[in-house]
């Protein structure tokens, strides 16, 4: 029970640190990223040459992954998603997926579709036993991880001038523009942070999970979309929340009731949750003025 | 032990020729169809043929695709090289792993003016095409497809792959002759039909074989990642033994995770598990001990085998896989089977023969009990009328990181 | 001020007053110590009323004195936490936003509201709706009954936006009419639906004097022709104090007087709230000067934005 | 007569486009001019075209995104299966089986539309389009666990095995868990082409009656169309439902031209290709969706001598595709030369 307990928490933090990536350029551009899970990829790959083939120790791979993921957000933004800055919210979405098999694409010819295994970086942190509950230090390091950059994040939000200026763009971009701020700027660091915090869920993902191909971030992208919208899309802890729910539940139905159907599970509770919440765990409540 | 036996004939015929192979039978074949037009006087066999291969170039399946593709053109490239005055033309389509670009895939080989289907790879769209091949009369030798509903009914499509009850009857089989186990657990892949066909009769057969399935255990394409449930099953099962009727990557996920739980049991894998030794970056001391029965093993030390490796590692830089070497042998068993037509009935010129005439040809020496040919992945493959293959697995373990023959 | 002969008024039981003429048939509304909190704080508290069933009624106030919200509680977009509602005798409790229409009140909205990608006539048959009436087989397969009722349907939509004079503009897509004609289009459509009761909530916003005018004749008009009752909210103090046979005066979601338009304009409670709100623009002036620069001001701002959320509140979706 | 609105113009524009390519592509066939390629293509082409009328009905008239429509083609291509394989005895002529099939599976469809729309259509936006994703992959996964098979004493469900089953001699497993279902081919593209220009005609028909008004003035603003005294509920369901119908009764038609088809078919992706057939036709433009949803089915087959490159190209043309026609300034640029032409033109017509 508490096995389980632990196993989904740890899936659940991989996927909550996806999550936050999709909820913090949701909450700011109000645009569902689906390349989101295929940038995890590309950090998984640019970690995995510099570590693996040149042997690179891992701080310096782990940073190499978020620059090359950071650049890789921004220049996708800038190319594909700031022409559309005043396009229906669909036109954005379609564009998303292009760019989403644009990079799989991008990835089957420079890696090929051979999966690599990916060597874990997270391997340094010791196990931790707790009573007869083992931790492995995969799980530990991530959900530590996940945890620092939710408080990260809140604290960047909250406290800096340029969270600031996010919330205020997330809240109404005229009016953001008209206090001064800078809105095309803030769209690009929301997206370069969201791309470089994918770099970091690439390596966590893959250290737990270590199969690397280009099809890699597809299905956790999905997953880690629901448990943004599990948590209500747009809210920091929120993600956090619904990434860590999402895990524990998928284990738990493994476990208790059908490992065959677990995903179908997964999804009814996601929409059970959304009637009787239709915004999500923690999500606001849309606003519509009469 | 027999196996070993068996090898050490293995290498023995192996050395004698990796060419003659197959026209060692005299018996006049029953051909069906009369291609009088097309014999030459010397009982040769010349001209172009045409050969399209189908498969997943691109898109979740595409590993296997390219390697059964990468297989096919080093077996064309020998063929073409020896200078027989037979050729092959040969072209891939790429089908995504899906049945309706898998036809659109063959349809375009069709407009292309292919004679013979090399595939398709994968099972799904396999079916799909071989429907529309059967109805075609066009020659299909699927390298991988495994079920039983590839060939079923369709006199036109044979398999170079063991079907799924060829290998999961064989598997149970093995365990139980070997007395490798009677408490089994299987974690299979319910969302993959080579996976779940391969189960279906592991299952059947475990029951007639007196084995005990004490966990059964499932994932899927999208759930592939988390296997502690599954794991922690078969520790409380208390099973000796994990049947794994899956492919590599899950494999290795299955292996570390294992480790890192301290489960102490036997695996058995299938042909699908072979590849896990060649996968980059994996730490194969976790697979140590791991058993599989495949057809094929790329460590193998047979000049059939060593000759394989080298070209594909010469040409693309990586180990082939078992679906690389099922590629690599399919032009060759067209081959031979086009060659031994050709002798016996006084040679054979394959250019611009219609589908529907190589077809018939094909189906009778596929057919026909005297014909048999060598490969990597087996010596001696003869078929059934049911288009299923009859060859040796072989039984291997992974020792110190390479496979050591059982 | 005002050009209409006073409106003679008799008590009902209940809330309130009707005039005199619509005794006969009680009032078409009553609301009774009607009320809604949004968590703790009371924007709209004892709002009582009795409209008569050809009144045309005013609802006043300085900004954020809860007009929309009494015209959100009356159609149900919220639901009221207190009081009761009577539609015609009714009870609307427990009713929802299309019920209520159903049941007889249609309303236009204060930022204008149109099914921008329909036509202009095709706004008008959708207010027609409950009394357009045949099957989805009749319309998937075009069953005869299809064409009859669409060819009625037609007709009077037609009739209806010949009232406002908009009948040559039937095929025009909604979003691109001009700002007057929209809101004119909004008061066609909420006829369209038959109602007993017509709620117009701000509908000289953004009007040049003369069109403002014309709107109050044709305010008139649909009173006189359809014999329902009309209760508006406008800062145009011109046309309250025209139109209007008995005003309501809110603030701060109080009811802080009733009355005909002459009582209103000298009470001193009102011109206090009026003045209190306005006090560094208006100084001393009277009621009405400062009453009107309002309007005045109100009206330029609302040319800018051309749609002003001035007095919105939030309604929360999950209603 | 009065005159012909734009509209109704359109909706025989419409037909006529169907007709067209039916008349051209029989008349391809029959003197031999037509490729096997295009030939196996067009019976999917029909499929999709469907597909994605039916899809544009949710996203473009009644305004919410789906992204699980693939999920109703696959309900719907599942009974077709096991519908068309239960009455080949019965039934031996496949037009009079397929039609059947298409039928039931259209009725299986439009009920999951039901279930599915009653408690997901009081979602808003972004959150509705997440539940039917999720309900998408709730039917793939569901049916990757389903065992059906039919002998004489009926059709038998299983969520085990095939052996579960239970079945007689000479019965037939037509639904096996993730290997799919296995079919016999009975589309045709004749029955093709009548369902598509059905799903036309009760497409076009239903937008320029009350119920298809009712259907967009939600869409266009809802709480104006709730004080219209429309039921808003009622009507979005009207349009889920016809929607998943119409889905089915693709998936049926598509199923039945393959010999076998597997719930994996059927997952995100596939919802996701049709909706870009939706959104590059234009949203709530049928004619797009026809020719969207034809020309990128073919596409993917045109570029197939690019070989590894032609995924990545198909990438790049729909982002540039999605910029060109979204784009302000470029859309503002294309009108303007538009405009320039016509100047020049008539400029010279003048002179």
């Amino acid at each position: 029970m508490l096995d389980y307990l632990i196993s989904g928490i740890s899936l659940g933090s991989v996927y909550a640190i996806i999550a936050l990536g999709y909820t913090m350029v949701y909450g700011i551009a109000k645009m569902l990223n689906f390349a989101h899970g295929d940038i995890i990829m590309i950090g998984g790959y640019a970690a995995f040459c510099t570590g693996y083939y040149l042997h690179w120790p891992v701080w310096l791979a782990v940073l190499f992954a978020v620059v090359v993921c950071t650049v890789l957000g921004v220049v996708i933004e800038k190319l594909a998603y700031k022409p559309l800055r005043n396009a229906t919210s669909l036109a954005v979405l379609i564009t998303a997926i292009g760019v989403s098999y644009f990079l799989q694409n991008v990835a089957l010819l420079i890696w090929t579709s051979n999966p690599k295994a990916f060597p874990n970086m997270l391997s340094f942190i010791p196990y931790v036993n707790i009573g007869r509950i083992q931790i492995t230090g995969t799980a530990l390091g991530t959900v530590v991880t996940c945890i620092v950059v939710m408080v990260a994040l809140t604290l960047f939000t909250d406290k800096t001038k340029m969270g600031k200026a996010m919330r205020t763009v997330s809240e109404d971009k005229g009016a953001a523009s008209l206090m001064g701020i800078n809105v095309n700027g803030t769209i690009s660091l929301t997206f370069a942070i969201g791309s470089g915090l994918a770099a970091i869920a690439g390596v966590l993902l893959c250290s737990a999970y270590p199969t690397l191909m280009p099809t890699t971030g597809a299905m956790p992208g999905i997953k880690a979309f629901t448990a943004a919208v599990f948590g209500g899309i747009g809210s920091i802890p929120g993600a956090m929340i619904g990434g860590i729910l999402l895990g524990v539940i998928e284990i738990f139905a493994k476990a208790y009731i059908s490992t065959q159907l677990s995903d179908a599970i997964v999804f009814a509770v996601l929409i059970i949750v959304l009637i009787v919440k239709p915004t999500g765990l923690l999500g606001k409540k849309i606003t519509e003025k009469v | 032990m027999m196996k070993k036996v068996l090898s050490v004939l293995v290498a023995g015929v192996m050395a004698l020729s990796i060419v003659a192979c197959g026209a060692t039978n005299d018996a006049s074949a029953n051909t069906g169809a009369d291609a009088n037009n097309n014999t030459t006087a010397d009982g040769s066999l010349t001209g172009t043929l045409k050969l399209g291969m189908i498969g997943p170039l691109t898109g979740g399946a595409a590993l296997y695709g390219n390697a059964v593709d990468h297989g096919v053109q080093i077996a064309v490239e020998e063929i073409n090289a020896l200078g027989t005055g037979f050729q092959i033309d040969y072209q891939a389509e790429d089908d995504e792993h899906d049945a309706e670009k898998s036809v659109n895939a063959y349809n375009q080989l069709k407009d292309w003016g292919a004679q013979v289907i090399a595939g398709t790879v994968t099972t799904t769209p396999c079916i799909a095409v071989s429907a529309e091949a059967y109805s075609d009369r066009m020659f299909m030798l699927t390298p991988s497809a495994s079920s039983t509903d590839v060939t079923a009914n369709k006199d036109n499509m044979f398999q170079l792959c063991f079907s799924d009850p060829n290998q999961g009857s064989a598997s149970a089989k093995y365990i139980a002759e070997n007395n490798l186990a009677t408490d089994v657990a299987i974690i299979y892949n319910n969302s993959d039909a080579y996976s779940s066909g391969i189960y279906q009769t592991f299952v059947d057969a475990a029951a007639e074989v007196g084995l005990n399935i004490v966990s059964t255990t499932t994932f899927t394409d999208d759930t592939q990642n988390d296997f502690s449930v599954q794991l922690a099953d078969i520790q409380q099962s208390g099973a000796e033994l994990v049947f794994l009727p899956i492919y590599y990557q899950a494999a290795s996920l299955i292996f570390q995770q294992a480790d890192q739980i301290g489960l102490d049991v036997k695996w058995f894998g299938v042909d699908g598990m072979d590849g896990i030794l060649s996968l980059e970056g994996f730490d194969t001391s976790l697979a140590e001990g791991v058993m599989l029965l495949t057809p094929f093993a790329a460590d193998a030390t047979d000049d059939l085998t060593v000759n394989f490796v080298t070209k594909f590692e010469e040409k693309f830089g990586e180990t082939p896989i078992q679906f690389a070497a099922d590629g690599y042998d399919c032009p060759y068993a067209i081959y031979r089977a086009l060659e031994y037509y050709a002798a016996n009935n006084g040679g054979l010129d394959v250019t611009d023969m219609s589908n529907e005439e190589l077809c018939e040809i094909l189906i009778s020496v596929f057919t026909d009990p005297g014909f048999s040919c060598d490969g990597v992945t087996g010596l001696a493959m003869s078929w059934n009328a049911a288009g299923e293959v009859n060859k040796a697995p072989k039984a291997v373990v992974i020792e110190n990181g390479v496979y050591v023959g059982l | 001020m005002s050009n209409q002969k006073e409106t003679r008024y008799v008590d009902v039981p209940g809330p309130g007053r009707i005039p005199e003429r619509d005794k006969g048939r009680g009032p078409v509304l009553e609301c009774t110590h009607l009320g809604i909190e949004f968590g703790g704080l009371k924007a709209v508290e004892e709002f009582n009323i009795a409209v008569g069933a050809t009144e045309i009624g005013g609802l006043i106030g300085p900004n954020g004195a809860g007009k929309t919200t009494v015209f959100n509680l009356l159609t149900k977009v919220y639901q009221p936490t207190h009081g009761v509602i009577l539609l015609d005798g009714k009870d609307t409790h427990g009713m929802s936003t299309a019920q209520v229409n159903q049941a007889g009140i249609a309303r236009t909205f204060q930022n204008i509201r149109l099914f921008d990608k329909l036509s202009v006539e095709d706004n008008v048959k959708v207010g027609m709706h409950n009394n357009v009436k045949y099957h989805l087989p009749s319309s998937v397969f075009r069953l005869p009954k299809f064409w009859q009722e669409e060819k009625r349907a037609h007709e009077s939509a037609l009739e209806l936006l010949d009232i406002f004079g908009m009948a040559d503009l039937a095929d025009v897509k909604a979003s691109s009419l001009p700002y007057g004609a929209q809101r004119r289009l909004e008061i066609v459509r909420a006829l369209a639906t038959k109602p007993k009761l017509l709620l117009l909530d701000e509908p000289a916003a953004g009007m040049n004097p003369s069109e403002t005018e014309e709107l109050m004749n044709n305010i008139r008009k649909i009173r006189d022709t359809f014999g329902i009752a009309v209760l508006l909210i406008e800062h145009d103090m011109n046309l309250v104090m025209g139109i209007c046979e008995n005003i309501i005066v809110l603030n701060f979601g109080k009811v802080i007087a009733k009355g005909t338009p002459e009582e209103i304009q000298n009470d001193p409670v009102v011109i206090e709230a009026y003045l209190g709100s306005q006090a560094d623009e208006t100084g001393s002036e009277g009621f009405a000067a400062s009453a009107a620069k309002e309007a005045q001001k109100k009206k330029a701002e609302k040319e800018k934005a051309h749609m002003s959320e001035v007095e919105e509140a939030s309604v929360d979706v999950e209603e | 007569m009065k005159k012909l609105s734009k509209d109704t113009l359109m909706s025989f524009v419409n037909y006529g486009i169907v007709i067209l390519f039916y008349i051209v592509f029989q008349i391809l066939a029959s003197t031999g001019n037509l490729s096997s390629t295009m030939k196996g293509q067009l019976i999917p082409i029909v499929s999709y075209v469907i597909m994605a009328l039916s899809l544009n009905l949710v996203v473009g008239i009644s305004g919410e995104l789906s992204l699980g429509h693939a999920g109703f083609m696959s309900v719907g291509a599942f009974t077709g299966a096991v519908v068309s394989t239960a009455l080949t005895d019965g039934i031996p002529n496949t037009v009079v089986r397929l039609l059947i099939s298409i039928v039931i599976a259209a009725v299986m469809a439009g009920i999951a539309g039901i279930l599915i729309g009653i408690p997901v259509l009081r979602l808003r936006g972004d959150y509705l389009a997440i539940v039917t994703l999720a309900f998408g992959e709730i039917i793939k996964n569901v049916l990757n666990c389903l065992y059906v098979g039919v002998d004489r004493r009926g059709i038998h469900f299983s969520m085990n095995s095939t052996g579960a089953l239970d079945l007689q001699e000479g019965g037939k497993v037509v639904i096996n868990g993730p290997m799919g279902a296995s079919i016999m081919k009975i589309s045709s593209f004749t029955c093709g082409i009548v369902l598509l220009l059905l799903v036309l005609f009760v497409i076009q028909n239903l937008i320029k009656s009350r119920h298809g008004r009712a259907i967009m003035a939600i869409r266009d603003n809802r709480i104006a169309a709730e004080a219209c005294g429309l039921n808003v509920t009622k009507y979005k369901l009207i349009a889920f439902v016809i929607s998943a119908a119409m889905a089915g009764a693709a998936g049926c038609l598509y199923a039945l031209n393959f010999a076998t088809v597997a719930p994996k078919k059927f997952d995100f992706n596939t919802s996701i290709l049709v909706l870009v057939f939706v959104v590059l036709g234009g949203i709530g433009n049928m004619t797009g969706s026809i020719i969207a949803a034809a020309l990128l089915t073919v596409l993917p087959e045109l570029l197939r001598q690019f070989q590894d490159y032609r995924m990545l190209i198909y990438a790049i043309v729909l982002v540039l595709v999605m910029i060109a026609t979204n784009n302000e300034k470029i859309r503002g640029l294309i009108k303007s030369i538009g405009k320039k032409n016509k100047q020049e033109s008539s400029g010279k017509e003048a002179a």
